[in-house]
């Protein structure tokens, strides 16, 4: 229990956290934005998941990182302009529109991975690259600061710095004030002359842009190859943070965190006498207590001014 | 003679759902038609085994017919709670959980044949709807979202199982993670030799006519469907929407658990399922499929099992790996689902027949 | 009115699938009979030394560059050392399908010999074998059950895979500096538990202080998580992991070589399947143990096409026979190490060391064996 | 007309509009305003105002017509066209994000920008410029949700001033105010027009209207009465011209014969979400064999009212008793199995579910009782023939029971309800507008069907925005007006529509002791 306790307490524990953390929060400000808007996707998962095979298969091909991360976010937006289409124009239901683009990805990753690695378990045989990590001058050298904020994957710190750039865009720029008009009153958006639809568009492809780096993360950062569902439910995690989290980016980079540190605990409880499912199950368990917590708040509020009974 | 009539225009809605299906199945077909052609280098001989390999032997049939027992489950399972317009994913781990409960009673508990499988297949419906209640309880009473929060659920219900299967199930001398084997007083028997085709189907084709009757011929069933409809009018009607929600989802979780049993009785030897098996969310596509009917149901669950056999059937005689299926799913499902797809089509063809109307009227 | 007519349709339904029963079971027997009198003529000329023609029945997916990847390297060695025609089939890892793809297989006239492993295909294969007499079986990593007389149409393949964890363990145990060694398993199941069980006991042998962390990730897939459990370990002072984790495993190694720890490598030798795509990778591999599927179905199938082999018995093939052991250390292991290694294997050849396994062991078992090392 | 088209800021031309359901909202109705002032635009509940402002706010197209601003013909096909027109719209439901800031909200769309970022600081300046020329006191940082709702009207006068808006559309401004906002609404309407604005003010308040408007327009049954000077007419005048009645119905019906009292309600008041009181101590009988009418305006109450006695709106104070039981805590269903039916006056959110059948949304009220279950199951031929029998019965156009009721006309739809909720034989039902939109040949049948149920002995609450409807069809009736009994009228035969007129408008009330006799059981 000690070792336990010791480990919770070191740097490289808080390290992991801030690790683990970087593809939920990806996806969460993925929800984020596509929720304010009045829109559910919960097709991150599926989004994820091919851009994670994506960025490795681009960075093969194209021999450069970079070119490979873009490459994922090429089908990322891609993938969001699906959804777009499907919900907004066919009129599906967006629920059901994720849940195909999930059951597309987990199977056509791995049709795809085959059929250009003639492999169904992992990209071993691509030559793929991953995106750098990078230590922060002056920080790296900070005792114990340092090595917990410095050395992480770049992609580790453009998803902090997406928590800055979501803030911005949400509240910040025109198009953010038009997002949170359409999600909260699309009438009132449709009276001054705003395009709702473009707007949902917009936010689908940030969306899927967020949610491909956050696959990208798996693939080029986290790992340095891909394998097969390697996701892992990290996008519905990522859905269950965002219903955590406030509606703000700040919020859901602490609800974020909680995950990435639930999970963080989960891997060192480990070595402790507890059956191992039973740790397993700490982030599931976690979320659905937050959840319910966060309702009853929120109903509470509801009631006071009103709106429900 | 007429050479054109004028229809009502229910006819041509109902005519229009069944082009649209077939488009929407054609389109997905054509889709997977042309990645085949691009992934293989014997193309004819993956799309030979692909849609003619079922129906080439009796047995491949069989492996058709015998999937179709989960599948036909999971429809219908979905189907209930898509009635009632809530998105509860965990039929999925239901389905998981039901395959537990019968593989606790199926080998803790002796019994003599036939009732022990029963029993056991309800142990299996009781554990479905453990799991299913508590995303509408939440819902119900809190407004939790029920698609977050019976997505984490699976995931509890599958280390839950796991913890189960391995602390008090396990056979310690199967080489592998799984539980003693089943006594055959609690096993499906296969009723096509050579096949896996077991008693459950039998079972499916009785729930599949049980269930339409609970959704269309009593009242539970309309409480159900209209409340999915329009809540506001089930209120007004004085049907108790909070309730109805959650008998929706007790119902949806008890086939789902039931569909986990008969699986597990009939195609396994032991329980050993280390994974969700993929059904609830198979059933979501089969629901789709159905437009929430269970009449329906076994055909949609037909066309999937023959779709995914085809497939498994092509990559042991091609070099296409089956997973393309996948693909062809997600685009019948957008596609089914887009209430604007084709509708352009379908409203000419509403204006052209009442033009039609009122020529043969004049 | 309406109602009877839906009763109708009902009851057209329940006819028909009845109907469908009946056909079933009559074509069912014709195709039966059609498939044996293929496999008879089959046989007839097998014996005149022919190429064979072998199906690999995976029942799982490859890539994991371990035990599936390691068959299917098998099978290349068949064609280029034997001249065999091969066909490797996944039969993923959904159980539903094994049977028919087996059956599928069974009544292929082209297969001479179908080769299927792992203790999950033992029960399906005994009960195909006796369907299809005339076709030959090759089964590894377990046995059917020979009682009664069964099963004379099939070769079991054996490895004493605590054997070569044992020797992982003693290697492991004398290359750490902290004291502490690691093991990642995929899931918690029997064989995985088996290679746990020799890994301890021999890190034990070489070092009675050792502690090992044990750790699972739960599946077979989630690298990312097998990389942070990884990182736990290293963190909690590891510096050898043993992965015994799959595609997971990819994970494992992964982490080590991020932090400049050593892995042991599972099933195939992974630092040559590492050398030319990612040579860092392969420099963090101490060692690997090794259960040479690949090398024990060749040598199977060779004395099957030379009409040697003893089908109806089953073969337990450890150190002694090569097939299993450690593959090739990385070069900063001292020689003393890899002698001291060696001293242990020829003892358990000799058989006055006796490796424990997890078979039969129940979970409290086993627990009890992780408690003993457990810091 | 044309003489002093000069002045003319807007004219609107031989408008006429059709709705795909056939309904006319609008037949060349003939729409003029000047420059500068404020101009009421009066009429009965569907007699075609809020059709004519979204005509000219560019949300619907007309039919035929055109309209001049300063003498040009302009199109204007949407929204964002009649805004840049000058055109500005104050809607009677706020079109605001609550969680934003009023400046956000007052800048929505028409961003200020600083490189590409929003210009906050900017945007209070912008709001606080507006507010400062118009006089008007708001803070630009609060948020929208933290607001009064005289508050928020200001907000969205300020945002359709922002935009540039010469002329601004206020649909019943004054219907969700307090009596004190409304006096601090008109002091800043007053200032507007004194800048040069026109106003364009939809109301059903004669004494607001004759407070602050200059010129008035009357549209009676989707024409232009006529436009005069509000000062050259009273009151009274206004009321007689929108509330005359072009044809007088023959509604064949024998006198009431009441008997015993079905429905009690005493002393019952509400109040909204915002805070205000819509209903205020109001107390009625309603006896078996009448036809008892609750006439108003809307938005006087009687949506309340009708949501409290079917069970749909819990209730604090006050006591409501069908047949001697208090309902404030029973279910909707137990409410019905007093043998109470109700037609709601949103007929496609509350009395239908469109996809499903006729034959399903007929028996919505009864499917639970034992009489149609059998085993478990329902009874399949006996709803079969109830249904056809009720199509029959109830004269529904359709392709048979099985058809969705989505595919019927608004008529048929109504007949639909009607049919379901009195088959029941209720001693009790309250109809609530049981003819809007719906075409003459359904509603006389429907209006029917109520007759007919009072000669079968229910009690009936009648609620009607239409006053034809309501004067012929009740055998008694009362008005309210600001959630309050304005007149009760125990013989219906002697109601002059001026005299009721009055009432409605709030114009006359009647004393307490007059309104008193409503309750037949003291």
């Amino acid at each position: 229990m000690n070792t336990v306790m010791a480990t919770i307490f070191s740097a490289s524990f808080l390290f992991s956290v801030i690790r683990l953390t970087t593809p939920i929060l990806l996806a969460a400000l993925a929800a984020l934005i596509t929720d304010r808007a009045g829109v559910m996707n919960i097709g991150l998962e599926g989004i994820m998941l091919c851009s994670a095979l994506a960025g490795v298969v681009g960075s093969a091909a194209f021999h450069s990182a970079f070119l490979g991360l873009v490459f994922a976010m090429v089908t990322g937006v891609v993938l969001g302009l699906v959804m777009a289409y499907s919900a907004l124009n066919l009129k599906a239901d967006i629920i059901l529109v994720g849940i195909a683009i999930n059951l597309m990805a987990s199977g056509g990753t791995i049709f795809i991975l085959y059929s250009i690695c003639g492999d169904k378990g992992n990209s071993t045989s691509l030559k793929s690259l991953t995106m750098p990590s990078v230590n922060i001058p002056l920080i790296q050298n900070i005792p114990v600061l340092g090595n917990i904020i410095s050395g992480h994957n770049l992609l580790t710190y453009i998803a902090f710095l997406s928590v800055f750039l979501i803030w911005l865009l949400l509240y910040k720029t025109p198009l953010g004030l038009r997002i949170r008009v359409v999600g909260e009153n699309p009438n009132a958006a449709e009276s001054v002359g705003i395009n709702v639809r473009k707007i949902q568009y917009t936010v689908l492809v940030i969306s899927g842009i967020l949610a491909s780096i956050g696959g990208a993360y798996m693939s080029m950062g986290y790992m340095d190859k891909f394998s097969r569902d390697m996701v892992a439910g990290r996008g519905f995690i990522a859905l269950a943070a965002e219903a955590l989290g406030t509606g703000t980016p700040v919020g859901i980079m602490g609800s974020s965190l909680i995950f990435g540190a639930a999970d963080a605990l989960a891997t060192n409880l480990q070595v402790l006498d507890i059956p191992v499912q039973f740790v397993q199950m700490i982030p599931y368990a976690l979320t659905i207590v937050g959840l319910i917590v966060y309702s009853i708040s929120r109903n509470k509020k509801e009631k006071k001014i009103g709106i429900s009974k | 003679m007429k050479n054109k009539q004028s229809y009502s225009s229910k006819t041509i809605e109902n005519r229009f759902e069944i082009f649209r299906v077939i488009v929407a199945i054609g389109i997905s077909l054509l889709v997977a038609l042309l990645l085949i052609m691009f992934v293989s280098k014997q193309p004819l001989n993956a799309l030979k085994w692909f849609l003619a390999g079922p129906i080439l032997t009796m047995r491949n049939f069989g492996n058709v017919l015998e999937l179709c027992i989960p599948l036909t489950f999971g429809g219908l399972s979905m189907a209930v709670m898509l009635q009632c317009s809530q998105f509860n994913m965990a039929a999925e781990g239901s389905f998981f959980l039901g395959g537990l409960g019968a593989a606790i009673i199926a080998v803790g508990v002796k019994m003599p044949s036939g009732i022990h499988a029963i029993v056991a297949i309800l142990a299996g419906a009781l554990f479905g709807v453990v799991l299913c209640i508590i995303p509408a309880i939440l819902k119900v009473k809190w407004k939790a979202n029920e698609v977050v929060s019976s997505l984490m659920l699976n995931y509890i219900a599958l280390f839950f199982g796991s913890y189960i299967l391995q602390y008090m199930l396990m056979d310690p001398d199967a080489g592998y993670i799984a539980s003693h084997t089943f006594p055959n007083s609690a096993r499906l028997a296969v009723i096509i030799p050579r096949t896996g085709v077991h008693m459950g189907i039998f079972i499916a084709i009785i729930m599949v006519i049980l269930t339409y009757l609970f959704l269309y011929r009593t009242k539970w069933g309309y409480a159900i469907r209209i409340t999915g409809q329009n809540e506001n009018f089930a209120k007004y009607s004085g049907i108790g929407v909070g309730s109805t929600i959650i008998l929706s989802q007790v119902v949806g979780g008890a086939l789902a658990g039931m569909g986990g049993a008969t699986q597990v009785l009939g195609m396994y030897t032991r329980f050993s399922w280390v994974s969700l098996p993929g059904y609830g969310f198979d059933g979501i596509i089969i629901s789709i499929l159905a437009k929430n009917n269970p009449k329906f149901v076994p055909l949609a669950a037909f066309f999937l099992a023959y779709l995914r056999v085809g497939a498994d059937i092509m990559s042991r005689r091609s070099d296409v790996a089956p997973e393309v299926v996948s693909i062809i799913q997600a685009i019948i499902v957008v596609l089914i689902a887009g209430k604007m797809f084709l509708d352009t089509y379908k409203h000419k063809m509403i204006v052209k027949n009442s033009q039609r109307q009122v020529k043969e009227e004049a | 009115m309406k109602f009877g007519k839906r009763l109708l349709s009902a009851i057209l339904v329940l006819a028909m699938s009845l109907t469908f029963v009946l056909t079933g079971c009559s074509s069912e027997e014709s195709q039966g009979s059609a498939a044996a009198s293929g496999s008879t003529a089959q046989s007839g000329t097998e014996k005149a030394g022919k190429k064979l023609n072998v199906a690999i029945l995976l029942n799982g997916t490859l890539g994991d560059k371990a035990f599936f990847d390691s068959a299917a390297n098998g099978a290349k060695m068949m064609e280029s050392e034997l001249g065999c025609t091969t066909k490797v089939i996944e039969m993923t890892a959904d159980e539903t399908k094994w049977l028919p793809a087996l059956t599928d297989a069974s009544e292929n006239p082209d297969y001479d010999i179908i080769i299927v492993g792992t203790w999950q295909m033992a029960e399906k294969l005994a009960q195909i074998a006796a369907q299809y007499p005339d076709k030959k079986y090759i089964i590894f990593d377990s046995s059917v059950d020979y009682k009664d007389g069964k099963c004379k149409n099939v070769y079991s393949i054996e490895y004493k895979q605590n054997e070569c964890s044992y020797l992982a363990g003693v290697a492991g145990a004398l290359s750490t500096k902290t004291g502490k060694i690691g093991f990642v398993g995929g899931m918690e199941n029997t064989v995985i538990n088996d290679f746990l069980v020799g890994y301890i006991q021999g890190a034990k042998a070489a070092n009675p202080n050792i502690k090992v962390l044990t750790s699972y990730v739960g599946n077979f897939t989630d690298t990312a998580h097998a990389k942070e459990l990884t990182l736990a370990q290293i963190n909690q002072g590891a510096d050898v992991v043993f992965q015994a984790a799959s595609n997971a495993g990819l994970g494992v190694i992964d982490g080590c070589t991020a932090k400049g720890k050593f892995v042991i490598g599972v099933d195939s030798d992974q630092a040559l399947a590492f050398q030319s795509s990612d040579p860092a990778k392969a420099n963090a591999v101490l060692t690997s143990a090794l259960k040479r599927v690949d090398i024990s179905i060749t040598k199977a199938v060779k004395e099957a096409q030379a009409g040697t082999l003893k089908f109806g018995e089953a073969e337990t093939l450890g150190l002694a026979d090569n097939c299993v052991g450690l593959g090739t250390y990385n070069k900063g292991v001292s020689k003393d190490v890899q002698d001291k290694v060696t001293e242990f294997a020829e003892k358990i050849k000799s058989g006055s060391i006796k490796v424990d396994t997890a078979f039969g062991k129940s979970t409290s078992e086993i627990e009890a064996v992780k408690k003993s090392v457990r810091p | 007309m044309a003489d002093n088209v000069a002045d003319n800021v807007l004219v609107m031309e031989n408008i006429t509009k059709v709705y795909p359901n056939g309904f006319v909202a609008n037949k060349n109705v003939n729409f003029s305003v000047r420059k500068g002032e404020i101009h009421a635009l009066v009429g009965e509940n569907g007699a075609g105002k809020s059709t004519l402002m979204k005509v000219l706010f560019g949300i619907e197209s007309p039919d035929t017509g055109r309209i001049l601003l300063n003498g040009k013909e302009v199109q204007i096909s949407n929204p964002s066209s009649a805004i840049k027109y000058g055109i500005g719209m104050v809607h009677q439901h706020f079109m605001l994000a609550p969680s934003l800031t009023v400046a956000e909200n007052m800048v929505m769309g028409i961003e200020p920008k600083n490189m590409f970022l929003f210009d906050f600081a900017k945007a209070v300046q912008m709001t606080q410029d507006v507010a400062k020329k118009y006089n008007f006191d708001i803070d630009p940082k609060s948020h929208v949700k933290d607001l009064s709702v005289g508050q928020k009207q200001k907000v969205e006068i300020l945002k359709a001033l922002m935009r540039g808006a010469q002329i601004l559309i206020l649909d019943e401004p004054t219907a969700v105010l307090t009596p004190q906002e409304t006096t601090e609404l008109f002091v800043q309407l007053k200032e507007l027009k004194k800048q040069g604005h026109t106003i364009i003010f939809i109301s059903h308040k004669l004494r607001e209207i004759k407070e602050i408007c200059d010129r008035i327009t009357i549209l009676r049954d989707g024409r232009s009465v006529g436009e005069a000077e509000v000062k050259e007419l009273s009151e009274q005048d206004i009321s007689n011209s929108m509330v005359g009645r072009n044809v007088v119905l023959d509604i064949q019906k024998t006198p009431a014969e009441p008997k015993e009292t079905i429905l009690s309600v005493r002393d019952l008041s509400a109040v909204n979400k915002f805070g205000k009181t819509t209903l205020n101590h109001v107390s009625f009988d309603v006896r078996r064999g009448e036809i008892f009418g609750i006439a108003g305006v809307e938005g006087n109450g009687q949506s309340e009212l009708a949501e409290i006695i079917t069970g749909l709106r819990p209730y604090l104070k006050g006591s409501v008793k069908i047949k001697n039981v208090e309902i404030q805590n029973l279910s909707i269903r137990k409410i019905r199995e007093l043998k109470t039916s109700h037609v709601p006056e949103d007929r496609m959110t509350f009395g239908i579910a469109g996809d499903v059948s006729i034959k399903e949304n007929l028996i919505s009220d009864r499917f639970y009782k034992k009489e149609y279950n059998h085993n478990g199951l329902q009874k399949a031929k006996m709803i079969n023939e109830e249904s056809d029998g009720n199509i029959q019965e109830y004269l529904v156009k359709c392709d048979g029971r099985e058809q969705p009721i989505r595919m019927l006309s608004g008529g048929n739809i109504q007949k639909v309800v009607v049919a379901r909720e009195f088959s029941s034989n209720p001693d009790f039902i309250l109809v609530d507008q049981p003819t809007r939109g719906i075409d003459v040949g359904a509603t006389e049948f429907v209006r029917k069907q109520i007759v007919k149920l009072r000669d079968d002995g229910s009690a009936i609450i009648l609620i009607s925005a239409d006053l034809n409807e309501v004067m012929e069809l009740s055998d008694s009736l009362i008005v309210l007006y600001e959630g309050e009994i304005a007149a009760y009228f125990p013989d219906t035969k002697n109601i002059t529509e001026q005299e009721m007129g009055e009432y409605m408008l709030g114009i006359k009330k009647m004393s307490p002791e007059e309104t008193g006799d409503v309750i037949h059981e003291k």
